[in-house]
């Protein structure tokens, strides 16, 4: 039963905030990290201000959690360089050291990933194919044939004259290198949780994403500011308030606390601010002269009513939770 | 330059239409309103491209 | 395919007027969804008996193609930036400063023409972001308000003078404004015109515009609808001290910060001096820091969301996404065509009667049609049907604009001139005949008249007659005002007691402005031809008949009550 | 309409304690305010649906960007700077504007329509570009997922063929699309 009503906790407002950000932030590989360390920040600033304010001390909790992260930290950067010295170190690649076989490998041109396909035998590269790419049309040419030929990835290839070949043949030369390194069982590998922070971390970011996070974060508070009205039963009319205070026109109270009185009441209700809505209706005197005028037929005294019910159902709820 | 001119212009011509509209039709409020649309013209033509 | 899409077309135009009539009593977000699941669920039938099912099932997608995010996140994040400038009393700041403002030689009458052109100059993605935050201190400066300066009228006035500033302003923005979708257009043909062809007409007709708007709302409106504004004056018999009284105002230091910072984003978001940025960006990051430094709280930024010009944006996409997908717009497209063989429209009357389609059919954003009609016009250029050149394209093309960008004043669909409505207490539909007298008499002639005389001389700058065509702007300019002031006076003067008599004169008086303006138009896009003169006088008669029309005779009594 | 006043009728007044008719204004019950406009009571869940149903195709809208590797897509001002491209466009695409939102939204129709198959990758259109997006590879991005829809069989073939028949499709893929057509012809 406490399950349920713990359960039901979940459809309010900062839950669903964090819910959203969190499916977000795996939806979408370059913002993880981003939205991680936001998370980070709001849960260490609650923290801070449930102390000063309740008196309530999460520091316990929170400061293990940081210590650990800061310790994954450290540790992943140090494996993640250990494996590139080791690359660095070792660079250009003996090809006597690579197993016969045939491997694939990634690198990053200028305009995206260029995957390749190389096959080796004894030392020699016998083949190669560039699988995807997504550079100008003729940056990638003529390089297998140079590679093929030197038989080596020391040498500068020569790269075509279209715009970011350059680029492009660095992408190129390093998804050959990929490939041919993993056919060398010497190296060392990167552990699992390197692996899983860097899928985190990814090391790109970039203003594009800086860009669509910002979009983004639009985006989803007002998906979420929809979704409480959709959530909360009745409530559902204020999202078509056009703002146009036609009601504050009829209303015979108008103005309290200094605002257009039945319009504030509704845009309240529409943000889940049930408390004020509590307030504001106090005022109402139910003359049902707003829903009369109402371009959109809005109907705020029900609106309100409605969301006072909320009210009264969350008081219940956590007073039910309290109870135990 | 000359389109600065003519937003001085129109915003002059606006602002002494805007200052009768409202009521306010003494010569003195008129070229206030004259003045106050030139402001206007001015900031809004400094925000064009060149 | 084509029978497709007449009848999604139809569909879409029928459902839209009815909706415009308060025939179907639904808000215009469910209106739009309804219309655009309705015609996907047909082209999707037709899909699969043409096509198979694998074409059907791409259908969706190509509705989401209609969606443009831009406008949509911009006015995002612009009502943030705003919601957080409310909160952090920002907009006390600004009337503290508009109080100083007020003692210097300009004294009030000139701050208040600064203020109703405020929109234009701060050029924002929507006009709804200034108008909501700043409604609220022009209406205190009226008796109810609280601060008694002005009277009645003139609060009317001045409330609507601004929104129709407002709901211009998305025009000339530059960051995200409607005006930069014909700018792209015209990019084809002048190399730098997405650098800002379209913003200096826009600008210049916005700022005469509002003036006519301001002198139609005083001369006219009042008298034809003298009843429904339930404002109330200042009683003559008030102790005198309570008259002066005028509400102290002041704003704490968080308000001048987030005022500042409100600014500064702005100007980066528009010079963009970082380098290369999307607004949203700019305007997200500047929200933030208002939130940090100025501690507001993201609720506070909530609060300053306006949902609806988001959704009608959103849902509006949406039909026009399946109205492209089934081939609706082609069929419009077709059909505009076709009115241009009819022998006394011509292509001069028909692109007289397409340059005012936003205000004949006014939905709550501009873009949603915008979108949909502004490739239909470049498809006329010398791109496919070659009807008219690229210079005559560029001057149909502002004034298109200028007349969509306001269009979303007197919509009663939830335009923002709904917004100014309800701050001046009067009933809805008070303002519309001022709104789309303004936009189709002054604004759209007087953009075509600036697009040919001086923005082509700005963008080709080795023009011998620069300063001859000032002169022609100038002149033009006072002929347009004093023949609109002066029928509109003498309009003024006819109107008696009969509302209905009122409406008819006022029909009349719109017919005859209508007609000048569309001859003025053909005159910017043909020079002096009789012959496309005379067309594009039809065609603006034709435009300006179903503008008249659609104005409401009397107001209290629109809605049947059963 | 017909359903709140049915439920007028049938509920005792005592009715108002339900959690539908709370007692919030004293001695009022919600349904009084259902009275002026006379579809209101009908349309209530429609409209919250027709929002919520915006809300959702928005995010679709971001999410599709997201999820397909084009964040870059969502802030296209579609303001068709890019048109000025013209001539410097060398395989003389007209309306690149039309391929980024077909990237955006993973629309193949209006992608190869508009030869978004036939596009080099050589950036010149990126110069035009009032947000300074990096086109090339939006539409790089676009071909392979293209492709990939083409070998997964999600493509109608009517789209490809056309595409095909007109000459939009460059060498990079020209392979694997005769390949496709061949087999649609042989079964």
């Amino acid at each position: 039963m406490k399950l349920i009503l713990k359960l039901e906790n979940l459809i309010l407002r900062p839950y669903r905030l964090a819910m959203l950000l969190i499916v977000t932030a795996f939806a979408f590989a370059w913002g993880r990290l981003v939205l991680f360390i936001i998370l980070g920040l709001l849960l260490f600033i609650a923290a801070v201000k449930t102390y000063f304010v309740e008196k309530k001390s999460y520091f316990g909790l929170l400061i293990p959690v940081f210590g650990l992260g800061l310790i994954l930290g450290i540790y992943f950067i140090k494996d993640y360089y250990h494996v590139r010295n080791y690359v660095i170190d070792h660079s250009p690649i003996n090809l006597n050291l690579v197993y016969d076989g045939t491997y694939q490998g990634t690198g990053m041109g200028l305009r995206g990933p260029i995957k390749v396909q190389t096959s080796i035998d004894d030392g020699m590269i016998t083949d190669i194919q560039i699988l995807q790419h997504q550079e100008a049309i003729s940056a990638l040419e003529g390089l297998n044939e140079q590679v093929l030929e030197r038989n080596s990835l020391d040498i500068d290839v020569v790269p075509a004259t279209v715009h970011g070949s350059i680029e492009a043949t660095a992408g190129y030369l390093e998804a050959l290198n990929n490939a041919l390194w993993k056919g060398v069982p010497e190296k060392p590998q990167f552990s699992a949780v390197t692996k899983f922070i860097h899928y985190f971390a990814q090391f790109q970011f970039n203003l594009t994403t800086f860009n669509a996070l910002a979009i983004l974060f639009c985006i989803i508070l007002v998906f979420d500011y929809t979704l409480q009205s959709v959530l909360v039963k009745n409530t559902g009319q204020a999202l078509n308030c056009y703002n146009c205070q036609t009601c504050v026109g009829v209303c015979p109270v108008k103005i309290v606390d200094e605002e257009p009185y039945p319009m504030t009441m509704i845009l309240a209700a529409r943000l889940g601010d049930y408390e004020k809505v509590k307030y504001l209706s106090k005022y109402c005197v139910a003359c049902s002269r707003c829903a009369g005028k109402c371009p959109v037929g809005v109907s705020g005294p029900s609106i309100a009513a409605a969301a006072n019910a909320e009210l009264i159902r969350q008081k219940q709820r956590q007073h039910a939770l309290s109870q135990g | 330059m000359l389109t600065i001119i003519s937003f001085l212009f129109a915003g002059a011509i606006s602002g002494v239409i805007i200052a009768y509209s409202m009521d306010m039709k003494t010569p003195r409020e008129l070229l206030q309103g004259a003045a106050g649309g030139l402001i206007a013209g001015l900031l809004m033509a400094l925000m064009l491209p060149r | 395919m084509e029978y497709l899409g007449y009848i999604t077309l139809t569909i879409f135009v029928v459902t839209m007027v009815l909706t415009l009539f308060r025939k179907i009593n639904l808000p215009v977000q469910t209106v739009l969804v309804l219309v655009s699941i309705v015609s996907l669920i047909i082209g999707a039938v037709f899909r699969i008996v043409s096509e198979g099912l694998n074409s059907a099932i791409l259908l969706p997608n190509e509705m989401i193609g209609g969606i443009i995010l831009h406008p949509i996140t911009a006015l995002l994040g612009g009502l943030f930036l705003a919601g957080a400038l409310d909160a952090t009393q920002g907009f006390d700041a600004l009337k503290v400063i508009i109080d100083k403002l007020k003692k210097t030689p300009i004294g009030l009458t000139g701050t208040l023409v600064i203020l109703i052109n405020l929109p234009v100059i701060a050029s924002l993605p929507c006009g709804r972001i200034i108008a909501a935050a700043l409604l609220p201190l022009l209406f205190a400066f009226g008796y109810e308000g609280g601060m008694g300066i002005l009277t009645k009228t003139q609060l009317v006035v001045l409330i609507g003078a601004f929104t129709r500033n407002a709901m211009g302003s998305c025009g000339p923005s530059p960051i995200g404004g409607v005006g930069q979708i014909g700018e792209g257009f015209l990019g084809a043909f002048f190399p730098t015109a997405s650098e800002g062809i379209l913003r200096s007409p826009q600008a210049f007709s916005l700022i005469i515009g509002t003036a006519m708007t301001a002198l139609f709302l005083k001369i006219i409106s009042e008298k034809l609808y003298p009843d429904d504004v339930s404002l109330r004056d200042r009683p003559e018999n008030l102790p005198k001290q309570e008259q002066t009284k005028i509400s102290a105002v002041s704003s704490p230091f968080r308000g001048y910060l987030s005022l500042i910072i409100f600014v500064a984003s702005l100007l980066i978001a528009i010079f963009q001096p970082f380098g290369k940025m999307p607004v949203q960006t700019v305007i997200v990051a500047g929200a933030i820091l208002i939130i940090i430094l100025c501690r507001a709280s993201i609720q506070d930024l909530m609060n300053g969301i306006i949902l609806l010009p988001v959704t009608a944006m959103a849902s509006g996409f949406m039909a026009a996404g399946v109205l492209a997908a089934t081939g609706g717009f082609d069929a419009l497209g077709v059909i505009l065509k076709s009115l241009s063989t009819i022998q006394i429209l011509g292509v001069a009357g028909m692109l007289a009667i397409f340059v005012q389609m936003q205000t004949i059919l006014p939905l709550s954003c501009s873009r949603i049609l915008t979108a949909a009609l502004v490739p239909v016009l470049y498809l006329f250029g010398p791109a496919k049907f070659n009807m008219v050149t690229w210079p005559q394209l560029a001057i149909v093309m502002a004034a298109y604009i200028i007349n969509a960008t306001t269009s979303c004043g007197p919509s009663p669909l939830g335009g923002g001139g709904t917004m100014g409505e309800g701050q001046m207490r009067a009933e809805s539909g008070f303002i519309k005949g001022a709104y789309t007298y303004t936009a189709m008499a002054v604004m759209a002639p007087l953009a075509a008249i600036y697009m040919k005389f001086m923005n082509f001389t700005v963008f080709s700058p080795d023009n011998p007659e620069f300063s001859q065509n000032i002169l022609t702007i100038i002149i033009y300019t006072a002929v347009i005002i004093g023949v609109s002031a002066g029928m509109m006076a003498f309009v003024s003067r006819m109107a008696g007691e009969n509302s209905a008599y009122n409406w008819r004169l006022q029909l009349i008086y719109f017919l005859i402005s209508g007609g000048i303006a569309g001859a003025v138009l053909s005159l910017a896009v043909y020079e002096l031809k009789v012959l496309e003169i005379v067309q594009g006088f039809v065609g603006g008669l034709i435009a300006a008949f179903l503008i008249g029309v659609m104005v409401p005779k009397t107001l209290s009594v629109v809605r049947k009550t059963t | 309409m017909d359903k709140d006043k049915t439920n007028q009728e049938k509920k005792p007044i005592g009715a108002r304690w339900e959690e539908d008719q709370p007692l919030v204004m004293p001695g009022i019950r919600r349904f009084q305010f259902f009275t002026n406009v006379d579809d209101r009571a009908l349309t209530k869940n429609l409209n919250r649906l027709a929002m919520f149903g915006i809300a959702t195709v928005l995010a679709v809208d971001v999410g599709k960007a997201v999820v397909n590797k084009n964040p870059q897509t969502i802030y296209c001002y579609e303001c068709r700077a890019c048109y000025s491209t013209q001539d410097k466009c060398p395989v003389g695409i007209q309306y690149q504007a039309e391929l980024v939102v077909a990237a955006r939204v993973s629309d193949y129709d209006r992608f190869c329509r508009n030869g978004g198959l036939k596009c080099i990758r050589c950036g010149s259109c990126q110069s035009f570009c009032v947000q300074y997006l990096n086109l090339a590879q939006i539409f790089g991005t676009m071909q392979q997922q293209t492709m990939k829809a083409l070998r997964t069989g999600k493509i109608p073939e009517r789209i490809i063929r056309n595409a095909f028949r007109n000459g939009l499709i460059n060498r990079d893929f020209i392979d694997e699309v005769t390949e496709f057509l061949n087999k649609g012809d042989s079964v």
